[in-house]
């Protein structure tokens, strides 16, 4: 197991592909869109060289449902793609979803809607955390925003995965996918979970075991959708993760998740420096949403500004969890890199304008 | 003293309600499969990879590992199952509309990569679960619910030669085409099936094995009438053989 | 000097068996099981039945559960 | 608290090591315990041969990896000036590789530094290091890091084997470095 505490410089994408060989990712599946082919190219040389499986399938819809057939076996597993090639992988992900097998999906967003192009975006939220597979399901979502939360996050998504036997979207964007930064590679932190009272191994001394969705009668049917919901409620208690920053105090609380969380991050310390009370809070579980904590922030603020760079797609969760509470505004662009500190400063201070 | 020779085979389902129509053929074929994990001691290392259509609900009949994979997706499933676990033994169960049509490109790669699983494809030429509407398969004239006036390839173009297509595939090892119209086709699909299994557990490519069989229901004829379709009508457009043997070499 | 052993509530009359069955001892029935078929039976009066488990090899529900010879 | 925050786009031609001396003086801030960020340009912009990538070297951590408006670019090449001139800060250095560029400045509110980079690496005998040579003169100016630690990355990256290649880049630090101190250059 590579063994390295020190800081290296590393780029996005690598990291993720370096986190999951810790991570004890054995088979990984995946076919080329930018802006993350440097997992795919970095995996084809180092999972082989530790006996572990690479394969570039014809399709994502191949990809995804390699990944259903590894994960069935109890191995970790994971495919990484973007944007319009995730909505390929819609079908395969509703299947594990409702087969309770774990497995890691990692999403780089890029422009869309359709080809668009490869510039960095967030408008994949809603792909991603409602799904666009059939049924009653959820995608457990972490969005980091630096090189070292995707080394962080990659970890933790093969973590609960494996806890809950749930399908977990690492959601980055083109910006942390290509660019490098400063990070520790440190061990894989998690605890092991046996799977060998599920996975399908041969039945061997015991009844074979069948994973599968489909069920011929409405009460088995409603019971297995009831049963991932329960599953879900736990997720829920358990795996909520968000950060503040000034939020307590802070007149206008910002909200923005992954690569748009630094840079607003960035402008809520300019804002600070410039005598302006403003917070910031940042989902990293995108499902489930902090809805509660967020509820509590908001309570008593002039105003939440959530910032996206889409039209607005987090904004809807932000509103329900607000509930009313305070007025809520949106600023965002729908791709690129162009969002600088500097521009949400000045939106915040527009909006400070129109609070008077 | 009597002697016992025929018998359940052990994979099957203790209580096993084979559900498809009177007459239809999946039954035998996926007796035949269970025969031959007995025979070739499998049952304890076997995966399957179950498909959509009437093939969906293998798990009612068989008392293995089972993993359903969505419509058309059975090799690429099988090919995360056996690279993940290279030593299982791991074969899909699949209709023509499955392999052929949705499926095409998932299977054709699959045996391209030489991927060391065996697919068995069902060929009754119509989707037999959704009503008997038009496949792949389907041959020129055969009505069928969405091609009333018979299939027309000006419209609606040639059937797909399954076994054909594969055999040009280098990494498929064993290619054949066989039929359950009698007892002496259903002796020689068994020999097919076992071939293909060897050459699966010989680690020596892919394998895919084509049965003609019946849907009595869809094509409106008594089984015994559907058998002699297959005979009649089929075989031409479908001759019976081995397509690809690399086994031998 | 065979047996065969039918389940007739697994039969659905498809009689596919009775085609095959080289002594014709196998017979269309005019009963039928819980589920509405009309389902096979033995007709075998000089004990003609030889093992030969074609009915059984035929019969695509698994109906015939056991020849015995 | 101040964050102080400096930005670089390394801009050439592909096949100049545009990219490489951007890691490299990533590696070099990382090194000093600053914060830092590269970002290459990637995708169709790449393929039109030109290449560039934005670095960010800061006390805190990057807001952004992408600046729209660099504190200082350098121009390896000539298209690269004329892409990015006008896009500085002003108060911005434009660092032009004067071997490949002959214009005229554009700009008042922004400063010219000129590196005949082509003709020292030439010098050395060795003209692929022209890009090192463009990198230790911008370090030897803003002392934006310490030239020291370029020659300990320098050091790093090229493995011990290539020793004759690790000799060439040194020498091209030197130059680079000593050019700026020479009074011609202000």
């Amino acid at each position: 197991m590579t063994k390295t505490a020190e800081k290296v410089l590393l780029k996005g994408n690598h990291a993720i592909a370096k986190a999951a060989i810790n991570a004890g990712c054995q088979c990984y599946f995946g076919y080329p869109i930018t802006p993350q082919n440097e997992i795919g190219e970095f995996l084809s040389v180092e999972m082989p060289a530790r006996g572990r499986v690479f394969l570039q399938a014809e399709s994502e819809v191949a990809a995804i449902n390699m990944l259903l057939g590894a994960a069935s076996t109890g191995t970790k597993a994971m495919t990484s793609s973007s944007s319009l090639a995730i909505a390929l992988m819609q079908e395969g992900i509703s299947y594990i979803a409702a087969d309770n097998i774990p497995a890691v999906v990692v999403s780089v967003m890029r422009a869309g809607p359709a080809l668009g192009y490869i510039f960095p975006s967030q408008g994949d939220y809603f792909q991603t955390v409602k799904g666009g597979g059939n049924g009653d399901y959820k995608t457990l979502t972490l969005a980091p925003a630096t090189v070292q939360e995707m080394i962080d996050y990659t970890y933790k998504a093969f973590y609960l995965a494996q806890k809950y036997r749930t399908i977990v979207f690492l959601l980055a964007d083109g910006l942390l996918g290509q660019m490098m930064e400063p990070a520790v590679l440190y061990d894989y932190p998690y605890e092991e979970i046996d799977n060998s009272d599920w996975a399908l191994d041969g039945a061997k001394g015991r009844p074979g075991r069948w994973i599968g969705s489909i069920h011929r009668s409405e009460e088995v049917l409603e019971k297995k959708v009831l049963e991932l919901f329960k599953k879900y409620d736990i997720i829920k208690q358990n795996e909520i993760e968000y950060k503040t920053l000034y939020a307590e105090d802070a007149e206008i609380l910002i909200t923005a998740f992954g690569s748009v969380a630094r840079i607003a991050q960035a402008a809520v310390k300019q804002a600070r420096e410039a005598g302006l009370k403003v917070g910031l809070f940042r989902p990293i579980t995108l499902w489930p949403f902090p809805e509660k904590e967020l509820y509590k922030f908001a309570t008593g603020k002039k105003l939440i500004l959530d910032i996206e760079m889409n039209m607005g797609q987090m904004l809807e969760d932000v509103k329900m969890s607000v509930s009313g509470q305070a007025k809520v505004e949106f600023y965002g662009r729908p791709a690129g890199f162009y969002f600088t500190p500097e521009e949400l400063l000045e939106e915040i201070k527009k909006q400070m304008e129109g609070l008077k | 003293m009597e002697t016992l020779v025929f018998q359940k085979p052990s994979s099957i389902q203790k209580d096993c309600n084979v559900t498809f129509c009177p007459g239809c053929d999946h039954g035998v074929a996926i007796r035949i499969i269970a025969e031959l994990l007995d025979e070739l001691n499998l049952v304890e290392k076997t995966i399957v990879v179950s498909s959509i259509g009437c093939s969906v609900f293998l798990n009612d009949y068989y008392n293995l590992d089972i993993i359903e994979a969505p419509h058309g997706r059975a090799l690429a499933v099988a090919t995360g199952v056996k690279r993940s676990k290279p030593d299982k033994f791991v074969f899909t169960y699949q209709g023509d509309g499955d392999f052929a049509s949705i499926g095409l490109g998932e299977s054709m790669h699959g045996l391209s990569r030489g991927e060391k699983v065996t697919a068995i494809c069902i060929n009754n030429t119509n989707y037999g679960m959704t009503g008997g509407q038009m496949a792949p398969t389907t041959i020129i004239g055969q009505k069928t619910t969405t091609t009333i006036n018979g299939r027309d390839p000006n419209l609606q173009g040639y059937p797909i030669k399954i076994c054909e297509m594969a055999s040009i595939c280098d990494g498929a090892a064993f290619v054949a085409r066989c039929s359950l119209d009698s007892s002496k086709e259903i002796e020689n699909t068994k020999k097919m099936i076992k071939k293909a299994f060897e050459s699966q557990i010989n680690n020596q490519g892919a394998s895919l094995i084509e049965i003609l069989s019946t849907c009595p229901t869809n094509w409106k004829l008594s089984p015994q009438e559907a058998h002699k379709r297959i005979r009649e009508e089929l075989y031409p457009v479908f001759p019976l053989g081995i397509y690809k043997d690399k086994t031998s070499k | 000097m065979g047996r065969v052993v039918i389940d007739k509530e697994k039969c659905k009359g498809c009689f596919l068996c009775v085609d095959v069955c080289p002594k014709k001892i196998l017979k269309k029935g005019t009963n039928y099981n819980s589920k509405g078929n009309y389902t096979v039976y033995v007709d075998d009066p000089n004990n003609e039945c030889f093992g030969c488990a074609l009915c059984a090899k035929r019969c695509p529900d698994m109906a015939i559960t056991e020849v015995y010879r | 608290m101040a964050v102080k925050e400096s930005s670089l786009i390394i801009s050439g031609y592909g096949g100049q090591g545009v990219l490489f001396i951007g890691m490299a003086i990533s590696n070099c801030a990382m090194d000093e315990d600053k914060y830092v960020t590269w970002l290459p340009s990637y995708g169709a912009e790449m393929r039109g041969g030109t290449a560039n990538c934005t670095i960010v070297i800061a006390n805190e951590e990057v807001a952004s990896p992408y600046q729209q408006t660099p504190d200082y670019v350098i121009a390896l090449n000539a298209q690269s000036v004329e892409k990015f001139e006008m896009k500085i800060k002003p108060g911005g250095t434009l660092i032009v590789n004067s071997s490949l560029y002959k214009g005229h400045e554009k700009r008042t509110d922004i400063n010219y530094l000129y590196i005949p980079a082509n003709e020292i690496a030439a010098k050395i005998g060795e003209i692929k290091c022209a890009n090192v040579v463009m990198l230790s003169a911008f370090i030897e100016k803003t002392k934006i890091v310490k030239i020291e630690s370029l020659k300990k990355v320098i050091r790093n990256i090229i493995s011990a084997s290539k020793a004759k290649l690790l000799e060439i880049n040194e020498l091209a630090i030197q130059k680079g470095s000593e050019y700026i101190k020479l009074p011609v250059c202000h």
